[in-house]
């Protein structure tokens, strides 16, 4: 289900195509590297891609655990989302700067025409759709010539989920869970509802759950109170990152997942709902929607099928990504569940 | 300006003349609580209240309520581009007697003033639509309706014509006069005829304090008028109330 | 009576009926708003059964209405645990569970905010744009909304809450935080001069100080702090429930009456200035005090709970002085039935136009209001 | 010369002296501001030296640039790949490749468009400001912001631009939609009646209509294009290049002049009125609808760029107001200066205070000249 | 109002009398395109160009620029709270006669009308702290700057005193009178006598139409006066250019 464009012509040149379909031609992989969000970062280290090849990174790598390394490079901007000092990316001396190709919060065609002139290469990669995540680690492979660590990777990836279709290939459509995913904001307001564009629902259908909102416009959306109790859910789903929860993170006070569900339970009229009746809300880490994803796979459809995946271990997965790639113990919360 | 002291009675009309810059407007505008004197105090004793002769009340203490029912004030000027219509101006005067209805006798109030000042034709055109006369003679009637003590008027006849200067006048001079109210007001204006015709006491301003207070006859001599104006004129007796100036500066 | 007073009298009273006519029609609409909603299983016929049911049997058993309340009153005070009963508990309903939560829990409060809401920011509307003389002042101007936002913010990120009940947390924040916002601007107003300009220049100030404020937090903020924030300034009717509602009404019902005798002093400050208002025994620096208090009161009371809900405040007023005139004793409850009307209307075409999408009341407002803004005005242009 | 005469020319005088030493004072902080930045090769002195030497050589050899120029200007409209020459392409330069690029091609042009949009933005207010007689007003109400959002949106969501250049088509589209938008709300004013009322009806109506369809879109808009909306909304002075701003500055000359010849018809309307000024031979509406379409021009070609900034027109005439006074022969120069300046200001420090972290320069403008605002507004208040 | 028509020289001073509402405002203001006419159009055939007798000039066809360099107006009332320099308000007097620079023949001219009208002591004072028969005085001053061939006045002298009326009305008099330029004045006032005493012709208004239009000794006759303001008054001549007008109305 994905196609590599990439490829490396008889004169030894690199071409690559990034997410925003533009071309970059590389003589050899760089060698410095400015990266801003750590999906890249993660991408990087699952492709074993030397490190000391990052001359600059943002703040968004500041915990020591997980990035020892990367945490003490030159800063060159706040985090991911935040404005560019163009000064610092040019003192970096970087040859390209690795950047988010259609993230709400970056302007990715606006940098790109200010740093192309002087000779920074934008590259434009998401890593966090599914759709898009082989790809996108294909196209990092091709330009690091790491393309061995990718088949592997990739094969990897082809083994979790080929394990979870085969647990679910003779399920009937009518057990498969009707899901409600809420976005986090949803306390403060109308209930904000994941939609078919969002990630989260290619998650859902491939571990085996149907979206019920799947079908309405944008990413996420507005909807109606009535709408919800009327689609009367099997599963309220949440994600995740209002909950403090995540690597070396706890929900410190171990109370945030607790309130938030106590807080939906006492909506009125939920009381009646299947999924309030059954005990049935799930709140995931960020992590689940990034580069972790197919790892994350196992976790998902073993909530919704708990009995089709009672022999598979899926927490294995989530301890194999962390040891594996960023070499270092899976610590802190995950998911949340009532 | 400074000292100005000066009693008035009830049913008086007094008037202050003065010349373009003397501080009538001023004068006015600090009894009302408009402007507040930089330094020192106003203290009145007003005439009306049965208050004793030695009990001063000082003018800042006054609640701008309280001061509203027992003044009216009439400005040099209204400029103003709110439609109001002008049965609904007059209206305004009745509002410090009101807490939130509005009765019929107030209604009937308005209606009876502004047939009085002669503007029964105007009771529903808009204040910002009329002349400037009309818009003059809307005010005042405003301020009768307030039906307060003391009436405040800054030249209430600017921009009159002559019957109605006459009549304004005349009108003012009725409710003034008439025994069963203790009312009196308080007119600065320059037309000085007006002013010998129809008040009963004069003011005559110089260099911030006053240079005479007194009937008109007394005050409107000769010497005082050169000496205030700069202008020679010549001064007839009509009859026993009522002097006549005539400005005799040539042309 | 003389007859000028006669045809005064009769002008009044027509414009009186004009003002029944519109409370009329916007109750009227609430109670067709109440029937309307996404829900499959609830067409509108059942809806109204059930409404027209319920609200007997609430007169008819307003004992057991009241053990019920009372029972929630002290039950809620004694233990933290408390689980409200319904006002109807123990009586035999109409409809099943679901359709009296979705009546009586989530359309009825929701049209309940948007009449409350409407009226509250469309009356502070024309009260400040009446003593402040200026076209472009909305309630959220001055301070409210910023404070609001400021309270929110320190909530939100800062974790510093007035109130410590968790869903009244950021609400109470903001409410109390836009008060004081705008107590510091009308103290700060008076410090420099009782001109309206003055309290303006200092409102301007004051809103990009706390502007300043809630950014410099935002850097300190995580990514779900900041988009909390976006969506608590995000103007929406689903927040407050029922008790909240009726608490915001109260409220709001006891500064009204305030409100519109408000109207005479107005009147006279826009006829004729400050100093024609001092000589009608109007304060005018007073008078702005005062509105400017209630008004930010009866604002932040409704933004706390709703978010920034700009066009009803802002429009609504000018949308009443093009039908009725410039009166404020008509402007006022005029301003205040349109925005509850525009509201009402706003919101219901929002939720069922392509449910179960919800489209932000905020932009239905502008969709259908900004056109019929547009029309008013070149309306009263023709024949002026 | 008469003695009143006399004196009245050295007030004028004095007044002169205070804009040319505002001017100094401006153009100084952007030289300094040029040494400022957070590469960490490039020290002030360095940076002073590469300035100064390659501004000689700029004008040592004037051929050699012209010829570079010619170059640039022939090059890309004959082939469609048009590689830009610097324009001191082919001679020998003072610092390396990185520290010209860091001084020429960021610090530079985001000094000029400092000045520039401050400039534009606080003269099209104090215009706006005055013309309209309302002190809520400032150069992004009355259509142009909504406009420019307008024509983004149009750009970004339907792809409909009017001008094929792929890096200029939404700012291209920004400015055209923001000046179609200014055009309609002045023809509407118009039509309805010639106050300054009338037009801020009618552009507060628009302002709607415009939101309205804006976020009507942006329910059709995918995640990149609406992140594409929001980046172009947010004010940031790094946008425009060199050439861009080059234009944006010849724009603003040619026309400042305009602006400053109606401080005359600006004191008379705002002496004494409509009346008052059609007996001095200004005709109002004239002048209120030139006023309109000069500063949405200046406002617009500035905001096509950047991004939307609110505080410089807003509050930057009222800061000069507070300092030189109402009469606007001063008062417009020295609002722009004082734009401009400020604009230097919070851009420098929010690029140098916590380098590599940018502040947005609204933020930065809030945070600096938020207090700076209340400080001048309660001195005055003081001694008034 | 309907269809008047009168034809005034240069050098010559026209009041226009006629009771409040009579139309004298809304007449001036006609001239001066501050107001246009609802139905019909307003031709002048100004005497200071030199067009042949037979051509009228639609005033609407005219500029504000061209219309404010020939025609300089005093408006009855002018409120304001901008607070600008007396000096600069004069200044704008000048303003249709400039291009770009101000000269220092216009700045000497400005301070020649300043100390012309005893306003020197006023010039560096702000407009709108001073009082209202010193801001009467200013706006004289900036439409004497102005330098026009047709004064336009509405209510000159209300708000001024005694000394000051008679100043005013000598100083117009004096420009308009000066035969090396081809000026003229048309005032609308309420001071009989004034205009009497001043003007070289009255246009009496009644009615939306000219009742009388000539020298004042044949026009301010009694019946005249009688019919138009509905006062009973006698008339004196004082001289053989000047009557006075005693309105004889009872206190
Ligand atoms: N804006 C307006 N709209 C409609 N009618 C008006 C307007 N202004 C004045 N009028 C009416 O037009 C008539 C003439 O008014 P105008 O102001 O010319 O009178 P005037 O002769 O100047 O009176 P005054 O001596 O009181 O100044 C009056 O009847 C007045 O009511
Ligand atoms: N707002 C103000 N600030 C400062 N001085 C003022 C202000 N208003 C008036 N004055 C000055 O105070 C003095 C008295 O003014 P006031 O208005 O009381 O005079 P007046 O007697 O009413 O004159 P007029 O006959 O011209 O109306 C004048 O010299 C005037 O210049
Ligand atoms: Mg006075
Ligand atoms: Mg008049």
């Amino acid at each position: 289900n994905y196609a590599l464009k990439q490829n490396t012509d008889e004169t030894g040149e690199i071409i690559i195509t990034d997410s925003n379909g533009v071309k970059h031609y590389f003589d050899e992989p760089p060698s410095r590297v400015a990266i801003t969000n750590t999906y890249a970062g993660t991408v990087m280290r699952m492709l074993d891609i030397n490190e000391s090849h990052i001359v600059g990174v943002s703040g968004d790598f500041s915990d020591e655990k997980l990035w020892p390394e990367l945490s003490k490079k030159p800063m060159i901007q706040q985090s991911a989302h935040s404005e560019i000092d163009f000064e610092a990316i040019l003192d970096s001396r970087a040859d390209i700067y690795i950047v988010f190709a259609n993230n709400g919060m970056v302007d990715t065609g606006g940098i790109r025409e200010k740093l192309e002139p002087v000779g920074v290469k934008v590259v434009a990669l998401d890593f966090y759709k599914y759709d898009s995540l082989r790809y996108e680690i294909d196209v990092l492979a091709t330009m690091f010539g790491k393309e061995n660590q990718r088949d592997i990777l990739f094969n990897e990836f082809d083994e979790i989920e080929s394990l979870v279709e085969s647990k679910l290939v003779s399920l009937e459509d009518s057990n498969r869970p009707q899901i409600v995913m809420e976005h986090h904001a949803s306390l403060t307001r109308d209930p904000v509802v994941l939609t078919g564009t969002s990630q989260w629902t290619d998650l859902i259908q491939r571990a085996g759950g149907i979206n019920v909102f799947e079908d309405l416009p944008g990413h996420t959306t507005h909807v109606d109170m009535e709408a919800i109790l009327d689609k009367n859910p099997d599963i309220l789903m949440f994600d995740g990152i209002t909950f403090d929860i995540g690597y070396n993170r706890y929900d410190d006070t171990g109370t945030t997942c607790e309130t938030h569900m106590q807080h939906i339970e006492s909506r009125s009229g939920f009381e009646e709902l299947n999924a309030i009746k059954n005990d049935k809300m799930l709140v995931l880490s960020g992590e689940f929607a990034g580069p972790m994803m197919i790892h994350g796979l196992p976790t998902l459809a073993k909530y919704l099928h708990p009995d089709l995946f009672e022999d598979v271990d899926s927490e294995s997965y989530l301890d194999a990504y962390f040891t594996k790639y960023h070499d270092v113990e899976r610590i802190g919360k995950f998911v949340c569940t009532t | 300006m400074k000292d100005i002291s000066f009693s008035m009675k009830s049913n008086e009309v007094v008037a202050i003349l003065g010349i373009n810059g003397a501080g009538k407007s001023t004068l006015i505008k600090c009894l009302n609580r408009i402007l507040s004197p930089k330094s020192g105090d106003i203290h009145i004793r007003p005439h009306w209240s049965n208050l004793k002769e030695t009990n001063l009340i000082n003018i800042s203490s006054l609640d701008l309520v309280e001061i509203s029912k027992t003044m009216s004030y009439v400005p040099q000027n209204v400029a103003t581009s709110f439609p109001m219509d002008v049965f609904d101006v007059v209206l305004l005067g009745r509002k410090p007697h009101l807490s939130w209805r509005i009765s019929d006798e107030d209604r009937d109030k308005v209606s009876e003033t502004l047939r009085y000042l002669n503007l029964e034709d105007f009771a529903f055109r808009k204040f910002n639509q009329i002349s400037g006369g009309e818009r003059q003679r809307v005010i005042i009637a405003k301020a009768i309706a307030q039906d307060p003590n003391l009436f405040l008027f800054d030249e209430p006849t600017s921009d009159l014509d002559l019957k109605n200067q006459i009549q304004i006048m005349k009108c003012i001079r009725k409710i003034i006069k008439d025994k069963n109210n203790s009312k009196s007001a308080l007119i600065a204006i320059h037309d000085i005829n007006i002013a010998a015709k129809y008040s009963d006491k004069i003011l005559l301003l110089n260099n911030g304090s006053i240079m005479a207070y007194g009937p008109p006859s007394q005050v409107l001599t000769e010497e005082n008028i050169a000496e205030v104006f700069g202008v020679k004129c010549s001064i007839s007796s009509v009859d026993k109330h009522y002097i006549r100036v005539d400005v005799d500066d040539e042309i | 009576m003389d007859s000028i007073s006669l045809q005064h009298v009769e002008k009044g009273k027509y414009q009186l009926l004009i003002i029944l006519g519109l409370a009329v029609f916007t109750l009227l609409s609430a109670v067709f708003a109440l029937g309307l909603g996404s829900s499959s299983n609830l067409d509108m016929v059942t809806s109204w059964k059930i409404v027209i049911s319920d609200t007997k049997k609430f007169f008819l058993n307003i004992d057991t209405v009241a053990d019920n309340l009372w029972y929630n009153l002290t039950a809620c005070i004694s233990s933290s645990s408390c689980e409200d009963r319904s006002l109807l508990h123990g009586i035999e309903r109409e409809g099943t569970n679901i359709q009296n939560a979705i009546i009586w829990d989530w359309r009825f409060p929701r049209i309940l905010t948007a009449i409350v809401g409407g009226i509250a920011l469309a009356v502070a509307g024309a009260l400040m744009q009446g003593c402040l003389g200026n076209p472009l002042v909305s309630p959220l101007t001055l301070g409210v909304a910023s404070g609001a936002a400021l309270g929110a913010a320190f909530a939100i990120v800062l974790g510093f809450t007035i109130l410590s009940i968790p869903e009244l947390a950021i609400v109470a924040n903001a409410f109390f935080f836009s008060l004081v916002v705008v107590t510091i601007i009308i103290q700060l107003g008076k410090i420099r001069s009782i001109s309206a300009e003055s309290y303006i220049l200092v409102g301007i100030a004051i809103t990009f100080i706390c502007g300043a404020i809630v950014s410099t937090m935002q850097y300190f903020a995580t990514d779900a702090q900041l988009s909390q924030l976006a969506h608590w300034s995000f103007g929406s009717l689903s927040r407050p429930s029922g008790g909240n509602v009726i608490l915001m009404g109260l409220i709001l019902a006891s500064l009204l009456p305030t409100a519109l005798k408000w109207s005479w002093d107005l009147n006279t400050l826009s006829m004729g200035g400050d100093e024609f208002a001092i000589s009608t025994g109007v304060n005018p620096s007073k008078i702005r005090k005062n509105i400017l208090i209630v008004s930010a009161l009866m604002t932040s009371i409704v933004i706390a709970f709703t978010g920034l809900i700009g066009f009803v405040g802002l429009a609504a007023p000018h949308m009443s002085r093009l039908i009725v005139g410039n009166d404020f004793r008509k402007l006022i409850p005029c301003s205040g039935l349109f925005g509850a009307f525009l509201m009402i209307f706003a919101d219901t075409l929002g939720r069922t136009l392509f449910a179960p999408i919800v489209i932000p009341v905020g932009v239905m407002l502008s969709i259908i209001g900004g056109p019929f803004f547009m029309y008013l005005l070149l309306r009263r242009g023709g024949h002026h």
